[in-house]
């Protein structure tokens, strides 16, 4: 239990490319983001509990899905933490573990159309199969 | 040949505990060059000394080479004995058979064969000495002093206390610095001008100080005892020595829309101006980009009230030439620019301002004359918000604030949060921090008297937005202790602005070969040792020029320059280290790789005529090395691809002597 | 095959004489084949016409020869360059052994040079050569004409030219090109990637022809101390023989060493070789090291450049992970 | 005459290699070059090795002898012993005459070269007539021939067989034991053969080369030409010329400290070099132009001065292919030779 | 010549006067033990090092050759340690090149603090270059005759 918590943690770190080590908890993250109230955990919690390996109620936690990805806090963090990448991972590894792929491959040819750019649906791909 | 003489010491049991001295005083015996070998209980004894001093006379000795402890405990000492005894002290050389022979290695046999290659090597380096003299150059009795600051102006004044003439170099057109601008100071709360404009006048009334304001460094050559220096004196189109200083013309001038950078563009101020009413020296200037005399030809007005006939329309910058003996720099700080910080709305709402400008506004010589006012409204604001680090311990961007701690702010602001509490009791004062940081004689009472006693609303936490919104400041920032996000509805946020060296001090390092930092502040010699002195000899660092400090800090660290400045003037001549590189210019390419090199700038070049073998002449650049600049790094004897630059004491051959002898087994 | 043919070097070179320009003209001197040309000073407009060549076979770089010709009397020189000639100039005057205003600098485009060496191993007794873009024909005493590809004969250095572009010049004469696109490192990549004992074979093959001609070290355009240090009686490293394959490795390791971030690659070492020993191989490994430590840095392409060794940046790699960077065979 | 036919000749190289160190031109790296024959070394197909047989005799560093050191006494060590028996096979006409040029400097002047004398001895020489001569030869100008070259035995190789005839003592002995492997052979071949190689000689380009305005007794005449001073202009002061040259024979004696001693030796050296002949004063020769003079001075005045005319080059024409600046013996004469009927 | 088995390295130290040569002091203060086997020449810098001097060391014998410097940014001489770095990289870079083994050189940062580390330092380079064994590659012959 404790390695994949360990696991899981080095999983986020790594997919979001952030060192929460950097925080000096000024809360500046916090204070800037505009899901606050909507949040039960806010973005220096996050830094602060995926630094302390405290997953599990982040994992369980709506709040993951109440960050708006505005980047405010990527933006403004002094130490350049960017907790907007890190709430991301953490979103990611809720989806991943949930197992099942909400995109395969196969799905791909039918979803081409002209409107839809590429990109997009290669980089939904990438984010939503294992 | 040399006639060497070989010491052995015992060092008690020291170095016999595990080298057979004896043997290895037999061994060196009939080393090249060796004339007389002995050993000794303790050659660093005067008994030892005595017997040192007794050898080099009775044996005509022209080297020795002592086999003791480390060179840096004990070379001193026998460098001083040879001396005595009539030898060139740097006919010495130390092997090193305790600290990195006897007292590492338990076996006798491995210890005493080691410490004869020791001897050996030392033996083969000394056979190659050449005796060293010290070079000595002349010592300038003046300083100057670049920046008329607290650290300036204390500086001077404690150099000119000890006898030295002392020139301050200032941009501004008066003396005083950022303090002048302040109002009261922590932790005593005394009036900012109460103590330093007596100063300010000391400065200007003593006859060792002289005043270059307006003025700036162009140019410094030279080394430390004589800096040849170059200063412009900007014209400030009225005659210093005549002006009196009654301030008419500022009150005449028909122009009267110039920013007052006094006031950090919070009011106005006239074309000619005295920055402030106790301005030294107290002489006006025209601001030239201002005047509309000097744009079109057409006024003239401050010409005529001037019942002094001042006012001299046709100045020029004038060039002045000056030797000095020290140079300290003392240029000071500046907030940074707050204009990259859009989330503080800092450029939208005239209600965001800096420390500094709060400093003004709640100065009686300010542009509210003391009252604390809303800039936009002149309302008297009842939510003030201070906001801490802003562009300090920022490393994630580097192009907008500082990785450093500013390290005036905790107590800046508490002393503003204070004073604002005690005019102004119906005031609600938040001070956001990150850190509350109050190392410092009476600082933390002072900071815990601002919560306790005056009722500041320290918040742990940042502020993250500022909008203006209708005539008020909404400031959305975190609570980390309690846990959730504030509103505030502010009428005034203060920004404490991380502060930077000012502008000129990286031109100004370029010139005294200075080094500097990433953040451009000046280094130190030795961050602990040497705080105060620059690596580059003869230059000294006094203030915020070297790093964020206080005043109090900044008034100790002016007068620790000025005594080592003074250290140094009371010399007539100074001695240097002999073991500096020397170029030979016959050998010299002129290539310029050794003066990259060079941490300190002691090499310089110049074309010189050489006779040829074939008797043709033929003009070369060469490189010279000045002794008094040289500190014996030895970079430029490498990066010298013909080995035209070697160092005394270190020389090629001597090091490879040392390494053959060492690898002859 | 050069685009450019003497004659108008002839004229150009004419002119800055006959319009007092410059008072002499460094360029290339016919010898007694069509291949063996010498540098050498033409001082009139008779001497041009009789003696001017240039072709395959200009293949000495002129810039060492200013530094003793800029100081030899006042007036100027007119020099013809090739575009890697330029490089070495530049870094000449970067070191200011070069009076910049004495010389004038005549560019010509050169499409490669033939090696000599590689010719004579092609054909034997060779009384004449035509070079065409695709082949060199060559006239031979007793085997008639024979033909060879022209890629075949060119200088390695040529092969692989680093840049046809001219860094300094005072006028052109033909075209302008432009820096080019090569494969110079892929010969040190190869030798890096052997084992250090298959390193050791070959270095240890090659550096032991050495015969200390010295060759190398007196045509490298970088190498102009005024004393090197292995004619220097008292620099302690002085010698005169190979000895035992040490002397050998201390004196290329050390000369490498010393035009390191001045050597400009312009290939002189290796075209003058008499032992044939790919002398260049040192220079560029270096050179590739330089480049992939701490940025991309050629030697003459601007004056005034800071060398990479009177330089440094305070996160440079360590000298451990130096070495081992980039290692196949740990 | 005795001849052997080529398919044979590993076995005759192999009978050769039993008895002594036998060295004949194979490529290398570098080009042709003189390398110990083992079983399977093949011969060249180049004309000349890049470097002639000077290094078997005078080799180009020698120790000469050993001191040691004990305190503060010396002890000299004499290291010379007998060289071992070698043959050299292959040698062309040019570097066998260079041998007499070298024997001269070494032999057959007081003092006697020892270490030289040494080798010399042990030393066989199997010359090679040129059939297919390059455009750089101009031994012919040195009264060189090609097709009848010099040595302990001279060997003509033909497309079918190597014949061998023994001029000398030492050839004789050499030849008589490869008696078995080798016939009788008539001079038939080799006539043709030298026929051949004289008509060639006089169709090379510097065939019309003469020695004719150079020799003894002319150092006045050249001395003070203007002509050195263009012709030493873009000299690079290498020795690449000197070292390649079959018959220049200047060295240095230089002591290197060894771990326990010093060893004494000799290494080549060249009047190019700057440092040449340094002395206490100074140097004798401060300009290129005057080390320059000094080289070619020697080889075509000095020399036939003090050897009967006998000049110090043998037109092999190294430094023609090996000057870095492509300046050499040809270019130098033939801008001589045009100021010879001049007044000066 | 010394059996392989029974091999002890001659192993040059060149130390910096002012951070290295005193860490190696005070290691000897701390009679912190290294083989007897190092040997320290001093030098005022880092960047005194002539790369000669290396190749010297190896051809009179030497079977390692490390060189010890202020920490980068701490240099006496504030940046002859960042010059000395660059060089050394050049160097043992083109010794590995010519295929001359590459644990007979290093450059170490050691304080005047730092006596655990000079010692543990040489300690670990002498195993190193003990399990190399002589140095074949680099050396002069003449200088064993």
């Amino acid at each position: 239990m404790e390695n994949k918590n360990e696991r899981r943690r080095e999983e986020i770190l790594r997919i979001s490319g952030v060192n929460p080590r950097k925080c000096m908890k000024c809360g500046k993250c916090s204070a800037t983001c505009p899901s606050y109230d909507e949040m039960e955990y806010h973005p220096h919690e996050f830094v602060y509990m995926v630094e302390s390996g405290e997953l599990a109620p982040l994992l369980e936690s709506k709040s993951i899905y109440k960050c708006l990805t505005c980047f405010a806090c990527v933006e403004r963090c002094p130490r350049g933490v960017e907790p907007a990448k890190l709430i991301e991972a953490v979103r990611l590894t809720v989806i991943r573990e949930k197992g099942a792929n909400h995109l395969k491959a196969d799905d791909i040819p039918a979803k081409l159309d002209e409107e839809i750019p590429q990109q997009l649906l290669m980089s939904a791909f990438r984010k939503y199969s294992k | 040949m040399q006639r060497i003489g070989v010491f052995v010491c015992h060092c008690g049991t020291n170095i016999a505990g595990t080298v057979d001295v004896v043997a290895v005083a037999e061994a060196l015996k009939n080393e090249p060059g060796v004339v007389h070998s002995a050993e000794y209980q303790y050659m660093c004894s005067q008994a030892g000394q005595d017997l040192i001093k007794a050898a080099i006379k009775e044996h005509n000795l022209s080297g020795i080479v002592v086999c003791s402890c480390s060179p840096r405990m004990h070379e001193a000492t026998f460098r001083k004995t040879a001396a005595a005894a009539g030898l060139n002290p740097y006919m010495v050389e130390i092997a090193n058979i305790r600290e990195q022979c006897s007292w590492i290695h338990k076996d006798m046999a491995s210890g005493t064969e080691k410490a004869i290659i020791l001897g050996k090597a030392a033996i083969a380096k000394v056979n190659l000495n050449t005796p060293l003299t010290p070079g000595e150059s002349p010592v300038t009795k003046r300083a100057l002093v670049i920046g008329g600051g607290i650290a300036g102006i204390q500086t001077a004044l404690d150099i000119a206390d000890a006898g030295f003439p002392v020139d301050i170099v200032e941009t501004k057109p008066t003396i005083g610095g950022k303090m002048a601008q302040l109002d009261k100071t922590f932790p005593t709360l005394d009036c900012a001008a109460c103590i330093l404009t007596p100063k300010m006048v000391d400065v200007a009334q003593n006859e060792k100080i002289r005043i270059f304001s307006y003025s700036e460094v162009v140019d410094v050559r030279g080394f430390v005892g004589n800096f040849d220096v170059t200063i412009k004196k900007r014209a400030r189109y009225v005659k210093e020595d005549i002006c009196t200083g009654c301030g008419l013309c500022t009150e005449k001038c028909p122009q009267k829309k110039v920013p007052n950078e006094f006031n950090l563009g919070m009011d106005n101020r006239r074309a000619i101006y005295i920055p402030f009413a106790q301005a030294v020296p107290k002489v006006a200037t025209i601001d030239a980009d201002y005047c509309t005399m000097l744009k079109t030809g057409k006024c003239g007005v401050c010409a005529k009230v001037c019942t002094a006939g001042a006012i001299d329309y046709e100045a020029k910058d004038e060039f002045i030439e000056e030797k000095y003996g020290a140079v300290v720099v003392a240029t000071g700080f500046n907030p940074i620019s707050m204009d990259k910080f859009d989330e503080f709305a800092y450029n939208q709402s005239k209600d965001v301002i800096t420390s500094l400008e709060f400093e003004r506004l709640t100065n009686a010589a300010g542009p509210t004359a003391g009252k604390l006012l809303r800039p936009s409204d002149g309302e008297h604001p009842h939510t003030i918000v201070f906001v801490q680090c802003v562009g300090s311990r920022c490393e994630a961007c580097a192009e907008k604030g500082k990785e450093y701690c500013s390290k005036i702010c905790c107590m800046y602001t508490a002393k503003h949060a204070m004073l604002t509490r005690d005019k102004y009791p119906d005031t609600d004062v938040y001070v956001f921090y990150i850190d509350v940081r109050t190392p410092g004689k009476a600082f933390d009472e002072f900071y815990r008297r601002a919560v306790e006693e005056y009722g500041v609303h320290y918040i742990k936490g940042m502020v993250g937005k500022v909008s203006p919104e209708g005539n008020k400041l909404k400031v959305q920032a975190s609570d980390l202790i309690a846990g959730k996000q504030l509103h505030i509805d502010a009428d005034l946020v203060v920004l404490a602005a991380a502060i930077e060296p000012d502008k000129s001090a990286r031109g100004l390092a370029t010139m005294l070969t200075a080094s500097m930092d990433t953040n451009d502040f000046f280094t130190e010699a030795h961050p602990k040792l040497r705080p105060v002195e620059s690596p580059t000899a003869g230059v000294f660092l006094s203030g915020t020029c070297q790093g964020p400090k206080d005043i109090p800090e900044t008034v100790s660290q002016a007068g620790a320059a000025a005594s080592k400045v003074i250290g140094l003037l009371c010399k007539d001549k100074l001695t240097g280290n002999p073991c500096v590189a020397q170029s030979d210019e016959m050998m010299c390419n002129g290539c310029s790789s050794c003066e990259r090199v060079c941490p300190y700038g002691a090499i310089t070049y110049s074309d010189k005529e050489f006779r040829m073998p074939d008797r043709t002449t033929k003009i070369r650049r060469v490189a010279s090395v000045n002794p008094a600049v040289c500190q014996g790094c030895g970079a430029c004897t490498v990066a010298c691809p013909s080995g035209a630059m070697d160092l005394n004491g270190f020389k090629n051959n001597q090091i490879m002597a040392e390494v053959d002898a060492i690898c002859k087994m | 095959m050069q685009e450019v043919m003497r004659d108008k070097l002839v004229a150009k070179a004419k002119e800055l004489l006959t319009g007092g320009v410059v008072t002499r003209v460094l360029g290339w001197k016919r010898g007694e084949f069509c291949y063996d040309l010498t540098p050498g000073i033409f001082k009139s407009a008779d001497e041009l016409d009789k003696e001017f060549d240039f072709g395959d076979f200009a293949a000495p770089n002129l810039s060492k020869y200013l530094i003793d010709e800029t100081r030899k009397e006042d007036g100027k020189v007119a020099v013809f360059m090739k575009p890697c000639d330029t490089y070495s100039f530049n870094q000449l005057l970067t070191e200011h052994r070069i009076d910049r205003e004495k010389v004038y600098v005549i560019g010509v485009p050169c499409e490669g040079m033939i090696d000599n060496k590689k010719l004579s191993a092609a054909a034997d007794g060779i009384k004449n050569v035509a070079v065409d873009y695709e082949n060199v024909v060559v006239e031979t005493l007793w085997d008639g004409n024979v033909t060879v590809p022209r890629e075949s004969v060119l200088a390695e250095r040529c092969l692989n030219c680093k840049s046809k572009k001219h860094v300094a010049l005072d006028e052109l004469v033909g075209y302008e090109d432009e820096i080019t696109e090569c494969n110079r490192f892929d010969e040190v990549a190869r030798l890096e990637a052997m084992t250090p004992e298959e390193r050791f074979e070959f270095w240890q093959g090659e550096l032991s022809r050495c015969i200390r001609c010295n060759a190398c070290r007196d045509v490298c355009p970088a190498c102009t101390c005024e004393k090197c240090v292995f004619d220097n009686p008292s620099s302690g490293v002085e010698s005169k023989a190979p000895s035992d394959s040490f002397e050998e490795k201390m004196f290329h390791i050390i000369r490498a060493f010393h035009v390191t971030g001045r050597c400009t690659d312009c290939g002189e070492c290796s075209r003058v070789c008499p032992q044939n020993i790919p002398l260049h191989l040192l220079n560029r490994k270096f050179i590739k090291d330089i480049n992939e430590l701490w940025g991309e840095y050629q030697a003459g392409a601007e004056v005034g450049s800071r060398a990479p060794l009177v330089n440094y940046t305070f996160d440079d790699m360590e000298p451990s992970e130096a070495v081992e960077r980039g290692d196949k065979n740990a | 005459m005795r001849k052997i036919s080529l398919d044979k000749l590993d076995l005759l190289f192999a009978k050769i290699a039993e008895n002594q160190s036998l060295y004949i031109p194979s490529d290398s790296v570098e080009g042709a070059k003189f390398t110990k024959w083992t079983n399977g070394t093949a011969l060249t197909n180049e004309l000349n090795t890049v470097r002639g047989i000077k290094d078997f005799f005078f080799p180009q560093s020698e120790d000469l002898m050993k001191f040691k050191m004990q305190g503060k006494n010396i002890e000299v060590i004499d290291i010379r012993d007998e060289h071992e028996d070698f043959v050299i096979f292959g040698a062309r006409a040019c570097d066998v005459r260079a041998m007499t040029v070298l024997d001269n400097v070494f032999l057959h002047a007081e003092p006697v070269d020892t270490y030289y004398k040494n080798r010399r001895e042990h030393g066989i020489i199997m010359s090679l007539a040129c059939t297919r001569p390059v455009e750089t030869c101009f031994c012919g100008t040195f009264g060189i021939d090609a097709a009848n070259p010099e040595g302990d035995i001279v060997c003509h190789k033909t497309d079918d067989a190597l014949y061998m005839n023994a001029v000398s003592e030492k050839g004789t002995a050499l030849l008589d034991s490869l008696s078995d492997i080798t016939e009788d052979a008539d001079t038939k071949a080799v006539d043709e053969q030298k026929a051949l190689i004289k008509e060639r000689m006089t169709k090379l380009p510097l065939a019309e080369l003469t020695t004719d305005a150079f020799g003894g007794g002319k150092t006045e005449k050249f001395f003070d030409s203007p002509e050195w001073a263009k012709l030493s202009e873009s000299c690079l002061g290498c020795g690449t010329c000197t070292f390649v040259c079959p018959t220049c024979q200047c060295y240095d004696i230089r002591d290197f400290k060894t771990n326990d001693g010093v060893v004494r030796y000799r290494c080549w050296d060249s009047c190019m070099y700057s440092q040449f002949t340094r002395m206490a004063h100074g140097n004798n020769r401060n300009s290129q132009k005057e080390r320059f003079r000094q080289r070619f001075m020697h080889k075509l005045v000095y020399y036939p001065e003090n050897n009967n005319g006998m000049f110090s080059c043998v037109g092999c024409g190294r430094c023609l292919a090996k000057c870095p600046i492509r300046m050499n013996i040809v270019k130098v004469m033939k801008a001589l030779e045009g100021t010879d009927n001049g007044s000066n | 010549m010394q059996d392989v088995t029974n091999f002890k390295p001659l192993i040059v130290a060149f130390c910096c006067n002012w951070c290295s040569y005193a860490g190696a002091d005070l290691a000897g203060s701390n009679r912190l033990a290294y083989p007897a086997d190092v040997k320290i020449i001093r030098v005022p810098c880092s960047c005194r090092v002539n790369p000669m001097f290396i190749l010297r060391a190896f051809q009179r014998g030497a079977d390692g050759v490390i060189i010890c410097g202020c920490h980068p940014g701490d240099c006496h001489y504030t940046s002859g340690n960042y010059y000395a770095r660059r060089r050394m990289s050049l160097l043992f870079s083109m010794l590995d090149y010519l295929g001359i083994e590459r644990d007979r050189t290093r450059v170490e940062w050691v304080s005047a603090a730092e006596g655990a580390k000079f010692a543990a330092t040489m300690n670990d380079f002498v195993e190193k270059v003990t399990a190399l064994g002589p140095n074949k590659r680099l050396e002069d012959l003449r200088c064993k005759k």
